[in-house]
């Protein structure tokens, strides 16, 4: 063991100490951020392109008359509360998780995976309205862009959600000890990067106009 | 991970398993690597074969071989084959076989996700390929890729592609994709945290170093063109208007988000080859590489520059001056960083007392004709001269002289370099000799006639040309170097082949050569290092001897034993100087993380779930819940770690 | 499973406690707050609009990416392997929106 | 003895591609600008736009009028800048004619020009440079360069009518006459010949069709056996054509033949 000790300062494993699977998640990260900035690209470079309506933001037409926006702005601060308030849960959790306090883990988490579910209640909600008004992926430039960024986003919250409730399972199970911190904290850094994602989604697409 | 386990007592080493359901199941990075090799090279061989057909084509004017449509799903299926299934999976068969080794990693950071990289790429290999075979179906043409390796929209849209052409592409790619950018991340954690002790990072090979640069590339530049693909597909499959251009969709968008890929991407394909040729230029100059930092940190700038110059290739689409200028000054800046490694290449070899062996020929050649690639690339980079340029041979030109000048003859140098690490046996020089002069002769032969064909006004992608125009010449000349290097190939593929049951036994260093990846038997044994090394300098092979013998030393093949010394010195036993600070074999039980079979089963569902969109959304939901169960399988599987 | 009980006592001295988070949570929801009403008073604001938006959203990301996500106590590593692709993010937004509304000559 | 690199000469060796660089790099900009100018005051403006795959070409765009539409042959007059207005009309194609310059694509949706002064009079060659699909090969064009008096009568005969065989000052015989018939009646949906009820656009304007050298974007000489040839099957001659194949009656088709030939 000493010699183990002497040969890797810092941990046993590793070149740098770092565990590898976290650093594979910042990479897949990393990665992700062209994902959604190309997305992101194209919502801004078609931003006030589309031919025709519904448009997102109070338009003036052609023909001088005004058009109201479709974006609930009020509708969409809550939602965005509620991902932030995610967030938070979210490193209640992994503390809990880190101290052992079973109950704890439990309820921050299951908390968290509450938050995104309500965050995607929101959206459902969003889109069978923006649908009933008459948006559709195929309306117009904006449905297209709007449907596939925020979709892209929702899809992602959906799949934490999931990865979320694992984790709570195996807390209920007794299986997430302090051992298995680190898997929590993996699954934080997911839940952390698409509450971020949204961080920027939301001026772009909604404050903006 | 891997390299710990101190706990377990093993006495023996595992045994390596045999069969064909152990390399289905295997998560040795060697054996993936072998199988990447492989079928790359069958794809080689089939790009290759696509491009012989293209080329009988264009021999003779108004030819009747391969009309319109068919000839046009020859030439996009010649590229897509070529790039996606063939050089880029070559690369990462060796960034799998060399680069744990070169760091004396026992593995991957993942073996497992490894392996699902592997089967991604081969099934979205048999996916694109699929097309072909559905003229085989009563009533129906075969349906390949038929827009161009870069499918720009609209024509890629549904009404003007209305058959499963496309399809096949936009899906194809999309697991091709997701291949590279899993093995990319995975390449990333390897080569940052399971580095032996003392391998720091500029004490890395340079190959392992553009292994790293290429890799982040890949894992940024493959999501750009994920979305890119997402949206062509939501536009074929759900009707978005992203390229409707009734609905004010931009098809310069589909352009700047290919390119924005496309760019890095053709770095992509070249960094690992600068990589690899820096080993092989040194070891055959028996001289350290001259400005090894320079040119990792020219590699590292290729890299981050390749970003902002995607419109180079969208010179004639009416930018305006201000975009255009840009765009060709930063690719004209990206002459500089590369001229930088050529001529560190050839200062290595100055004074060097050079052994002409194949792989070091492929290497040289390599040098010459990546450079007049290059300064064809700084022509197009003149955008009023590319408005000339673009669009016609002459691009076919570049891109043959950097892509097969390049990429194929740096990749060739690595096989005949490498392959005796991995078989354990050499390559027949004499049918080296052999494959390296009509490939080099058929090579220019083939594509230097296509600068002047491109300034004589024969634009690219065109089935069939008129007589009289002055193109029939230049033309024969092309597919009569295309079959030169069709035979030399030929000669590759039996050379490889014969040479692996009955090959020269190579033992550990047959070259000489420096790095980690030389220190060990050949092949090497599945744990790779009985025992993880210390490393304590960049050329750990020559320099630990540096100081028991004057000047660098090199290694010796003895013919008659089969031996190699170093100084005087066995290398396959080689022993650091200073034993005590090293860990000994008794502490150090091997533990290999056990087969898995999720990989391909994940790899198949994900496949699936592509393909379920071209036959009916039912199987894509099906294999969805297939990925979905067969990932919560792989991540709790045992004797893994979570 | 050495390496995650090192990690855990790593984790104690250097990862900010509960309280942090809390405070960092309210300060979020503040920004958020501020963001919000920006969009409310856009005709009283001008031409700030939008960069006071985009400068208050920029905080928000910094705060959780920091303390959330850890990454001013983490190793530089991290950091690396998340703001080169950031970047090249930023740029590539920056650029297509400089060549389809600023450079944009044909539109 | 042990060199892994020099100071100097690294230095010399980024010094040296960096000056070459500048030393292109300057004039490139140059260029740039210099060869994408404002539209000269006295320019000849012509609208170009791309079909799979042909082109269709309209003038004169800066007087208000649009009155002559032709396909596949761009007229102009040496001396006067030519300013070609570039519209994709299906899918992306690019404009090329080698001796005239550079290429510039024609996008759908957008709009983009390229300038140039003819100064021989000749006939130059040009093609669609950008892969739009099975008969992008296909898909070639010409320009001709006239003396201005010559330009001047060409534009004057493309803006009047076409020529009709039943008030033609030569009679024309029966075949042409039937010709006519059969062409407003089966052509009419997709072409366009002025002075007859014929409305289509989806095909080349034929009301001067005659005066053309080529047929088919610039595939084939433009004599009566390669019109038959079209005519009969045109997939025939061009991979999925988008031109109708009717099949007409050898007889029918031969009518039709006379009377396009007499369109002057
Ligand atoms: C391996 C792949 C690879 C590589 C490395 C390169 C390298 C370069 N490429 Fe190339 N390129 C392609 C693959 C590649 N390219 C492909 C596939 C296409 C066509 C895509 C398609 O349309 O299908 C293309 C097309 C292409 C175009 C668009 C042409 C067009 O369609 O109109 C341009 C324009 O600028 C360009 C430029 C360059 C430049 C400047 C470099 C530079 O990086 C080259 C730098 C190297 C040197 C210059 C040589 C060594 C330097 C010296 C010896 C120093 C001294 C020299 C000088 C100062 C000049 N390339
Ligand atoms: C990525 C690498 C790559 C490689 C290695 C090659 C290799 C070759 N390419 Fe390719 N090519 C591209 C990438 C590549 N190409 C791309 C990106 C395009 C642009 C496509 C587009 O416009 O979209 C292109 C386009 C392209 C064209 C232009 C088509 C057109 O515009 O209409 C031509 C024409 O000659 C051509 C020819 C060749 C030839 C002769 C080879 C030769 O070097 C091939 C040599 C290999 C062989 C000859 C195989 C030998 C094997 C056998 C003979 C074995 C047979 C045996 C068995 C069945 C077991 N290529
Ligand atoms: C479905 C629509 C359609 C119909 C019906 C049709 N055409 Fe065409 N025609 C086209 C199109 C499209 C082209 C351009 C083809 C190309 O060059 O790719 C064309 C080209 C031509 C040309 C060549 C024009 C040139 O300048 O090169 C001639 C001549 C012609 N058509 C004559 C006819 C005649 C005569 C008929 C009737 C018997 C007819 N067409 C019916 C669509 C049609
Ligand atoms: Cu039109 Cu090619
Ligand atoms: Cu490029």
């Amino acid at each position: 063991m000493d010699a183990h000790a002497a040969a890797h300062p810092a941990h046993l494993d590793t070149t740098t100490g770092l565990d590898s699977r976290k650093l594979a998640f910042w990479t897949f990260i990393g990665s992700e951020c062209l994902l959604f900035g190309t997305l992101i690209a194209t919502y801004m470079a078609y931003r006030g392109d589309s031919l025709t309506g519904p448009y997102p933001h109070e338009t003036v037409l052609a023909d001088g008359t005004l058009v109201e926006g479709l974006l609930d702005i009020p509708l969409t601060s809550a939602s965005t509360a509620v991902l932030l308030f995610s967030s938070l849960f979210m490193v209640l959790g992994l503390a809990a998780v880190q101290r052992g306090d079973r109950r704890g883990s439990i309820g921050w988490i299951g908390m968290t995976a509450l938050m995104g579910s309500i965050f995607l209640g929101f959206q459902a909600y969003e889109f069978t309205h923006f649908w009933h008004e008459g948006l559709t992926l195929s309306s117009n430039l904006f449905g297209s862009t709007f449907y596939t960024l925020t979709g892209f986003h929702g899809a992602h919250v959906l799949v934490g959600v999931i990865y979320l409730l694992t984790l709570m399972i195996l807390a209920i199970k007794g299986k997430l000890g302090p051992e298995k911190s680190l898997n929590v904290e993996l699954a934080g850094l997911y839940w952390h990067f698409v509450d971020v994602v949204w961080v920027v989604i939301f001026p772009l697409v909604y404050l903006i106009s | 991970m891997a390299t710990t386990a101190a706990e377990i007592p093993v006495a023996a080493p595992p045994k390596e398993e045999t069969g064909v359901w152990s390399w289905i199941t295997t998560v040795d990075h060697k054996r993936i690597g072998i199988m990447y090799g492989v079928v790359a090279f069958i794809y080689f061989l089939v790009g290759g074969v696509e491009a012989l057909l293209v080329r009988l084509q264009l021999a003779v004017p108004n030819n009747d071989l391969l009309i319109g449509d068919l000839y046009n799903q020859m030439f996009t299926m010649h590229a897509v084959t070529m790039v996606f299934l063939a050089l880029m999976p070559l690369t990462v068969a060796f960034f799998n076989f060399i680069v744990p080794l070169q760091i004396g990693a026992r593995d991957v950071a993942f073996p497992r996700l490894n392996a699902l990289s592997l089967w991604l790429i081969v099934f979205a290999g048999i996916f694109i390929n699929a097309s072909w075979f559905l003229g085989l179906v009563p009533g129906m043409g075969s349906q390949a890729p038929n827009a161009g390796w870069f499918a720009y929209a609209n024509l890629t849209t549904l009404p003007y592609s209305p058959g499963l052409n496309m399809d096949f592409y936009v899906l194809g790619l999309q697991i091709a994709g997701l291949s590279s950018i899993i093995g990319a991340i995975n390449f990333i954690v390897t080569i940052i945290n399971m580095r032996a002790p003392g391998m720091r990072l500029m004490r890395m090979p340079v190959f392992t170093w553009m292994t790293l640069v290429t890799s982040v590339l890949l894992a940024t530049a493959m999501a750009v063109l994920t979305i890119a693909l997402t949206q062509l597909m939501f536009d074929r499959l759900f009707g978005s208007t992203f390229y409707d251009v009734s609905k004010g969709g931009d098809p310069m968008l589909w352009m700047h988000l290919f390119w924005l890929f496309g760019h890095p991407e053709v770095y992509i394909l070249i960094l690992p080859i600068f990589g690899m040729v820096s080993e092989v230029i040194p070891t055959f100059s028996r001289k350290p590489l001259f400005g090894y930092n320079v040119i990792v940190f020219s590699g590292i700038l290729i890299g981050w520059l390749g970003w902002g110059v995607w419109s180079h290739h969208m010179f004639a689409t009416g930018l305006g001056p201000i975009a255009d200028s840009f765009f060709a000054v930063s690719t004209m800046m990206i002459a500089i960083p590369t001229g930088i490694k050529i001529f560190n290449w050839l200062a290595t070899m100055w004074g060097g007392s050079i052994r002409f062996t194949t792989a070091m020929l492929f290497a040289i050649s390599f040098i010459a004709m990546f450079t007049i690639g290059g300064i064809s690339g700084v022509m197009h980079a003149a955008a009023p001269a590319d408005l000339q340029q673009t669009d016609t041979y002459f691009v076919v030109a570049h891109l043959h002289y950097v892509f097969f000048g390049g990429t194929v003859l740096g990749l060739w140098s690595g096989i005949y370099y490498w392959y005796p690490k991995i078989t354990g046996r050499l390559m027949n020089e004499h049918l080296g000799k052999w494959h390296f002069w009509l490939t080099l002769v058929g090579m220019n032969l083939t594509f230097f006639p296509m600068h002047f064909l491109g300034l004589h006004g024969m634009p690219r992608r065109i089935y069939t040309y008129a007589e009289g125009l002055g193109f029939e010449n230049m033309n024969f000349a092309a597919t009569i170097g295309a079959f030169m290097i069709g035979i030399a190939t030929l000669i590759f593929a039996w050379n490889l082949f014969r040479s692996w049951t009955k090959g020269k036994l190579a033992g550990p260093n047959p070259w000489g050569a420096a790095t980690l990846e030389w220190a060990m038997s050949s092949p090497p044994p599945v744990y790779n290092f009985a025992e993880v090394p210390i490393v304590r300098s960049r050329l750990p092979l020559w320099e630990a001897d540096a100081t028991l013998a004057e000047g660098i030393p090199h290694g010796k093949a003895d013919e008659d034993t089969d031996t190699v010394t170093l100084a005087g010195i066995e290398i396959g036993e080689q022993h650091y100087p200073d034993d005590e600070n090293k860990m000994s074999t008794h502490d150090l039980g091997i533990h290999l993380p056990p087969p898995s079979y999720w990989p391909i089963i994940l790899g198949f569902s994900i496949a699936l779930f592509f393909g379920g969109f071209i036959v009916h959304w039912g199987v894509s939901i099906v294999a969805a819940l297939m990925v979905a169960g067969s990932m919560f399988m792989f991540a709790f599987e045992p004797g893994h770690s979570h | 499973m050495t390496s995650a009980a090192h990690e855990i006592e790593h984790d104690q001295h250097t990862h900010p406690g509960t309280k942090t988070y809390w405070i960092i949570g309210g300060i979020l929801l503040v920004i958020t707050g501020l963001e919000i009403g920006a969009y409310y008073v856009e005709e009283q604001l001008g031409g700030l609009t939008v960069p006071v938006i985009l400068a208050l959203s920029a905080a928000k990301f910094v705060l959780v990416v920091m303390f959330y996500m850890h990454l001013k106590y983490d190793s530089k590593i991290f950091s690396g392997v998340f703001l080169f692709p950031l970047t090249l993010a930023a740029l590539v937004i920056t650029g297509l929106i400089l060549l389809y509304h600023v450079l944009h000559p044909l539109r | 003895e042990h060199v892994h690199g020099n100071t100097k000469l690294e230095l010399a060796w980024t010094l040296i591609p960096a000056i070459l660089v500048t030393i292109i790099a300057v004039p490139t900009v140059r260029t740039i600008f210099a060869t994408q100018p404002d539209t000269p005051p006295n320019a000849l403006i012509v609208e170009a736009i791309g079909w799979q795959w042909w082109w269709e070409f309209r003038y004169p765009v800066n007087e208000g009028r649009d009155t002559v539409v032709t396909a596949n042959e761009i007229h102009v007059a040496v001396g006067q800048p030519v300013e070609v207005r570039l519209i994709g009309g299906d899918v992306v194609h690019n404009f090329w004619i080698p001796q005239m310059g550079g290429k510039r694509y024609a996008i759908p949706g957008r709009v983009n020009r390229i300038v140039f002064t003819p100064s021989e009079p000749g006939v130059y060659l040009g093609q669609c440079a950008e892969f739009c699909g099975a008969s992008h090969a296909l898909m070639k064009m010409r320009l001709i360069a006239h003396t201005p008096g010559e330009f001047q009568e060409w534009i004057a005969n493309e803006a009047g009518p076409a020529i009709d065989p039943a008030t033609a000052a030569v009679p024309a015989d029966s075949a042409v006459l039937l010709g006519k018939q059969l062409t407003v009646t089966t052509c009419g949906g997709c072409h366009i010949i002025s002075g007859t009820t014929m409305v289509g656009r989806t095909g080349p304007n034929l009301s001067h069709f005659a005066r053309r050298q080529t047929l088919a974007a610039g595939i084939l000489e433009n004599n009566a056996e390669n019109l038959y040839a079209w005519i009969d099957d045109p997939q025939a001659i061009k991979p999925d054509a988008l031109m109708l194949d009717l099949g007409l009656p050898p007889e029918q088709i031969r009518y039709i033949v006379a009377y396009l030939q007499t369109l002057y």
